[in-house]
């Protein structure tokens, strides 16, 4: 619809972010990442470490999907589309590993 | 309406035949999957018996109702159908009504799995500890701790309880009985096991076969179980433990075949009988093919697709089967000498002659 | 706006959401099973990684370490191996598709708002970013087949150079996407009134195939085995 | 590459007439003909391989077929029936059907929905040209690993596998795409998504389970591939691999498979029997909700598959649980056709008798299924014939049955003529007593036990006896195959008369004439309840007049879906032979999307999209 795509900003309740801020956010992103790299070279994390990993990334993942390609300002329905297979793709795979890494007949691989 | 007429006349009697044939047709089939006579055969049956009569309620029921209301409400002069929607109260009592049955079948199905699993670490006294190795297309059976290796053929003890762990040198197979145990694969890079203890001694064989598709030959793939009693399974094992037969007994014809089966270099580019079978005692040491020590007191040949010199009426039959396959394996069983590791069709190398005498051999290894 | 001028004739939508930004999410939801699996069948064999065969550790042994079968440094058995991974470059490279995210994002934002030539520096900076990050994998993988890891060296190799090359594949198709609209948009006719929206179609793909990589990166460089 | 685009466009301007017209139509009607076609001309071909399955089981120790022709035999039916026959003839039903029950001119994407088409031929003569070049897949549609290596199967014929299964998939993920965006965003003014017809509800969701499901098959071809084709050993045992990740991959996909297989018959179904039962479907919203349940359940239930693989009792236990749940949804339906059937007038068409004949053969294959949804059950049963008669009752029973019931119910409205009800009722009890011959019998020989897939059997079994009769019913239903094909000819060679609704139907694809103008509707719909004719009807409401003004637009033809189509076999036959072919067939491809992107569509910007 010409709504959507001629007057990006115009019919949406919130509306996008400037240019200043999706600077902000790239920088943002950065940090995270930074973050993370500091988080796999710092000793003595032991098994924290997966988790702070997860939750780092999950929250860049979110990031970009809600900012950079403007989920948060769309309508619910292409969230729902899209969460839809990310959730089934992840309590799949999931699944999946749960199902190898409890596997006591493997014998050699 | 020709419909009804049709419809009550056939389905109600169809019903009935059918499921007491579904009863029936089984019993008494060597194969049949709903005559136990093992306690893990018995597990399942049990099992099998509550969801099948629960089956046979819905079946009746469901079918009852199609054809009932197909006849009631078909189109007649003056019926006009009433337009509503649904009801509530009649959906919610069938979508409860499977959760009841399903949980009916869901708890023995629970139980069941977790008698039928065996637990390695805490056999019960007295088991017999079989390893069971899929290759295609044969059955390799190893009794580790009485130091027995034979092919396609198992002898068990009855009312001793029977563990078997399954395992493929090559493709994916499936180990199945149907009268003593449920099919459990046999994945290459895997080791499962099954545990069952038969409960019926008998000279006729328990047959077995592959159930997983494994390749050209997989309809050629089967093996037997004798359930022995105790005196019968210690004959038994005696014999296997036997030394094979020595060279000096062999008639003056079998002693030529076995000069060609350990020769090392029967012909140029194949390998040679000694390069994959085991005859012990002899330079025969190799293990691809079947162990041959006592392939003469087999049953069967061919992975339990012919009758074997113990079995049969007609030795000389086997005898000519039995060069044949020498000759020509793929002409009994297709794609055994395309496969990786198969056997050679040696007539392309060998005289009858010296087929003959290989096979004279072979019915004096006992 | 500049694209208002086709208003006239508006594709009918039931949600008012245009179709073409519709099918590109689903599709999305359809490439996560697909880089999921991709990612699942990596993590099935990452727990155990067999030690490698005595000829495999003679054939790679510079200097006393082994190189070209774990993903990270180990020591079993007193042999010391080296790590495949190198976590400093793959940062690098890491940065740059982040970078090239808010490039796209710039770009549609010039798109959407009618600044036809912020769009085109913008999605130019994106596609040189995007070429860059390629850069960065073919180095990478000539480097990990020089130091003996490839598809066939064990399950580590097949499934990290299978997933990490899909990946690339996609950044490709992104590239090739980009440069077809860089292209398009130099014509002399100009873009047409549908430029906001192709913009931002290859932005949502091109912003997808950057989340998968933050994943990748996590899962396969950053957590330990 | 503009001004190849321009010239290029030129036989949009005067429409393109006979061979041409075909090859380049975008209309969703022709396309759907186009998969009907090919759909009915796979069942056939995939038929006549189960004749040769059944004539050579017919007797022990047969000799019809060797082993190696039996196995590819077996493989081909299958893959043959599920992804060239069923599965095309329920796209045939989807394309035709969606956009004319929505009250849309078209689906969202009409120039992607010829895409798909053409990439699905492609698939599909790629997949039976291996029967002439290097030997057909002959490891079963579920090609377990590591049979399927190089090791185990030298050759060619599970390249052919690989390949033309990724080709089809993606054929089926573009349409699958396109349904979805259509049905959610092209419904007419008043079709709320409450109001759609069960048909569409369980489009979408078929469209939904492929592209889900389709990706996770996608990247186990792949891995095979590979593993044939650039040495890694994803599951290869010696290499460090591991043939069990192949079955949960396959699995994965192949379940929801099953559903995308039967849904769309439990959606024909659902249209069928309100229409001659003259009264509303029972329970719409529970049928929806138990087809969403179905749906989302299937990717939860994969290893029931692989009960017998050894996964340990814990997953068998879960698994067996959420298959058994799976029994609750598909029962409310059944239950909810049988509530549809009381208190109808039920007027008893070809149509109904496969409608009411699906009931009763679907319902005995969704009690089978319950059985091995045990797995202690299914070690009994797993892999034998058992296993075979509930698969043929839920798809031939199920599937089949529900697509001949869509097939007479809708050929009017496809093609303005009518099927003879006198034959099709001959037709329909041949299926009916052949398929209940064939498959009833492999109960009994799946209790005697009698495994799958083996070509040849000694006497002495108890399989004699049920073994000859199955084939009996094998060339009875080959019969009834015959009669509809004979009936379809016969009304083909008819003048048109069939009027525009003549059942009675509520749905809207009965508003418009038999068969539909090319726009589908003079006049775009108001819909102002859940079966819109009826509602109209009892209301007195007269369809409107159609505005002479209008000016109705419609995408014009275009090769460049042909093109891209050539394109992706170009990239399959590369992938099978020299990868240079791969190189050229993208460059297809992409020439092929430019012109595709730059084609003037006229004003409709729907039409576009890459």
């Amino acid at each position: 619809m010409s709504a959507e795509g001629g007057h990006a900003a115009g019919s949406h309740e919130r509306s996008h972010p400037t240019v200043r801020q999706y600077v902000l956010i790239g920088l943002l992103l950065t940090v995270i990442t930074i973050v993370e790299l500091a988080a796999s070279y710092t000793p003595g994390l032991g098994v924290l470490l997966i988790p702070i990993l997860m939750v780092l990334s999950g929250i860049k993942f979110v990031i970009v999907v809600a900012y950079f390609m403007h989920l948060r300002f769309e309508k619910a329905l292409l969230t729902r589309l899209f969460v839809f297979g990310f959730v089934l793709a992840g309590a799949i795979l999931i699944s999946l590993l749960a199902l190898f890494w409890g596997d006591p007949a493997v014998i050699n691989r | 309406m020709r419909l009804d007429r049709v419809h009550t006349r056939r389905l109600p009697l169809a019903a009935a035949v059918l499921l007491t044939g579904l009863v029936l047709a089984a019993c008494s089939d060597p194969l049949s999957t709903i005559e136990p006579k093992s306690d893990a055969t018995q597990t399942v049956q049990n099992v099998y018996v509550i969801v099948f009569w629960l089956a046979a309620v819905v079946f009746v029921g469901v079918l009852g109702a199609t054809l009932i209301l197909s006849i009631w409400f078909r189109e007649r002069p003056g019926r006009v159908a009433s337009q509503f929607h649904g009801n509530t109260r009649l959906e919610i009592v069938w979508t409860l009504l499977p959760v009841v049955i399903l949980v009916a079948i869901f708890i023995p199905t629970a139980t069941a799995i977790v008698d039928l699993e065996p637990d390695p670490d805490d056999l019960p006294p007295g088991t017999v500890h079989v390893e069971a190795i899929g290759h295609q297309w044969w059955f390799e059976f190893r009794y580790p701790d009485l130091g027995i290796v034979t092919a396609n053929e198992m002898h068990v003890p009855v009312d001793r309880p029977v563990y078997v762990t399954l395992r493929s040198e090559d493709v994916i197979h499936s180990f199945w009985i149907p009268q003593l145990v449920g099919k459990v694969d046999m994945v290459p890079g895997r080791e499962n096991a099954v545990i069952f203890t038969p409960n019926e001694a008998r000279d006729e064989a328990y047959l077995g076969q592959c159930v997983e598709f494994c390749g050209t030959s997989h309809a050629n793939m089967r093996f037997r179980v004798f359930v022995d009693g105790q005196a019968d399974f210690d004959a038994w094992v005696e014999a296997q433990l036997a030394p094979p037969v020595a060279a000096e007994t062999l008639s003056e014809l079998a002693q030529e075949g076995a000069a060609l089966f350990q020769n090392p270099i029967l012909a140029l580019g194949v390998t040679p009988c000694v390069g994959c079978h085991t005859v012990k005692g002899t330079p025969a040491v190799g293990l691809i093919g079947p162990d041959l020590t006592h392939v003469a007191s087999r049953s069967t040949l061919f992975a339990g697709i012919r009758d074997g010199f113990a079995s049969s009426e007609d030795p000389e039959r086997v005898q000519r089967e039995l060069e044949r396959w020498i000759s020509d394996p793929d002409d009994i069983k297709p794609g055994v000498t395309v496969r990786e590791n198969g056997m050679p069709a040696w007539g392309e190398h060998l005289t009858s002659e010296q087929i003959t005498a290989l096979v004279a051999y072979l019915r004096e290894l006992q | 706006m500049a694209q208002a001028a086709h208003a006239a004739e508006a594709p009918h939508s039931s949600t008012g959401i245009d179709s073409r930004k519709v099918l590109m999410w689903i599709f999305l939801a359809s490439e996560c099973l697909f880089f999921g699996s991709l990612i699942a069948t990596y993590l099935v064999f990452k727990g155990d990684i067999p030690l490698p065969a005595p000829g495999f550790i003679e054939a790679h042994m510079h200097d006393g370490v082994v190189t070209g079968w774990f993903p990270t440094d180990r020591v079993v058995d007193g042999v010391e191996y080296a790590g495949v991974l190198n976590i400093p470059v793959t940062s690098a490279s890491t940065f740059v598709l982040l970078m090239s995210s808010v490039a796209m994002v710039l770009a549609v934002y010039g798109a959407q708002n009618g600044r036809l030539k912020m769009m085109k520096i913008w999605l130019l900076a994106t596609l040189l970013l995007g070429i860059i990050f390629l850069g960065f994998q073919v180095f990478e993988f000539h480097e990990f087949g020089a130091e003996g890891l490839n598809l066939a060296t064990n399950q580590f190799g097949a499934s990290f150079f299978v997933l990490t090359g899909f990946h690339g594949a996609h950044v490709t198709v992104g590239v090739l996407m980009l440069g077809s609209m860089l292209l398009a948009s130099m014509r002399r006719t100009g873009l047409g009134p549908e430029a906001g929206f192709h913009v931002e179609t290859i932005g949502l793909y091109w912003h997808f195939v950057d989340i998968v990589w933050i994943v990748i990166f996590t899962v396969v460089y950053l957590v330990p085995a | 590459m503009a001004t190849a685009a321009g010239t290029l466009a030129a036989p949009a301007v005067q429409a393109p007439s006979g061979i041409w017209a075909w090859l380049t139509t975008v209309d969703h009607k022709r396309i759907g003909t186009l998969y009907g076609v090919s759909g009915m001309v796979f069942f056939v071909v995939a038929g006549i391989e189960a004749l040769l399955i059944r004539s050579q089981l017919a007797v022990p120790n047969g000799e019809v077929v060797d082993a190696d022709l039996f196995n590819a035999l077996f493989s081909m039916h299958a893959l043959t029936m599920i992804f060239l026959g069923v599965m095309p003839l329920g796209a045939a039903f989807f394309n035709w059907l969606v956009p004319l029950m929505i009250g849309a001119r078209d689906v969202a994407f009409p120039r992607l929905n010829a895409l798909s088409y053409w990439i699905f031929l492609s698939g599909a003569l790629m997949l039976n040209a291996s029967w002439l070049l290097g030997g057909a897949p002959d490891t079963g549609w579920f090609a377990y690993a590591p049979l399927t290596e190089n090791t185990y199967s030298t050759g060619r014929s599970m390249d052919f596998y690989t390949v033309s299964l990724i080709i089809l998939g993606t054929s089926s993920l573009i349409a699958s795409l396109n349904f979805i965006v259509t049905i959610i965003n092209l419904r007419a003014p008043g079709m709320t998504m409450f109001r759609l017809p069960v048909f569409v509800w369980m489009t979408m969701i078929v469209a939904w389970l492929l592209v889900l499901s389709l990706p996770v098959l996608t990247v186990g071809l792949i891995q095979l591939y590979f593993d044939r084709n650039f040495t890694t050993n994803f599951f290869i045992p010696d290499g460090g691999g591991d043939p069990v990740l192949w079955q949960h991959i396959f699995w994965i996909f192949g379940h929801p498979e099953v559903y995308v297989l039967i849904l769309p018959a439990m959606g024909i179904v659902s249209e069928v029997l309100p229409t001659f039962s003259r009264k509303p479907l029972f329970g719409y919203g529970a049928v929806v909700f138990a087809g969403i349940s179905i749906a989302i359940l299937g990717f939860a239930v994969w290893s029931h598959h692989m009960f017998t693989t050894g996964l340990g009792p814990v997953p068998r236990v879960v698994f067996s649980a959420t298959t058994m749940t799976i029994a609750v949804p598909t029962g409310v339906k059944i239950f909810n056709w049988l509530g549809t059937l009381y208190g109808g007038s039920i007027r008893f068409t070809t149509a109904m008798y496969f409608a009411v004949g699906f009931i009763a053969t679907f319902t005995v294959g969704g009690i089978s299924g319950v059985m091995h949804a045990s797995p202690p059950i299914d070690t009994q049963q797993q892999d034998t014939y058992f296993i075979v008669a509930h698969l043929h009752y839920v798809l031939f029973g199920g599937a089949i049955m529900g697509i001949f019931a869509g097939v007479y119910y809708w050929f009017p409205k496809f093609t303005g003529r009518f099927l003879s009800e006198g034959m099709g009722k001959l037709h329909f009890w041949l299926f009916f007593i052949g398929l209940n011959v064939t498959f009833f019998p492999m109960h009994f020989l799946g209790v005697s036990g009698m495994p799958r897939r083996i070509y040849t059997y000694d006497a002495g079994l108890g399989w004699e006896t049920w073994n000859f009769v199955a084939t009996l019913g094998a060339f009875t239903i080959a019969a009834g195959m015959a009669v509809f094909l004979w009936n379809f000819f016969r009304s083909m060679r008819e003048e048109p008369s069939a009027p525009d609704n003549p059942w009675d139907a509520p749905t809207l694809e009965w508003a418009t004439s038999s068969p539909p103008p090319e726009h589908d509707f003079d006049v775009v719909p108001v819909v102002r309840a859940r079966d819109p004719v009826w509602y109209d009807r009892d209301h007195g409401i007269a369809p409107p007049e159609p505005d002479p003004h209008e000016h109705i637009h419609l995408p014009p033809p275009s090769y460049y879906p042909l093109l891209i189509g050539v394109g992706f076999t170009l990239i399959g036959i590369g992938a099978l032979s020299h990868l240079a072919l791969v190189a050229l067939g993208a460059v297809v491809v992409i020439y092929g999307i430019w012109g595709w992107t730059l084609e003037p569509t006229g004003a409709e910007p729907a039409a576009g999209g890459h």
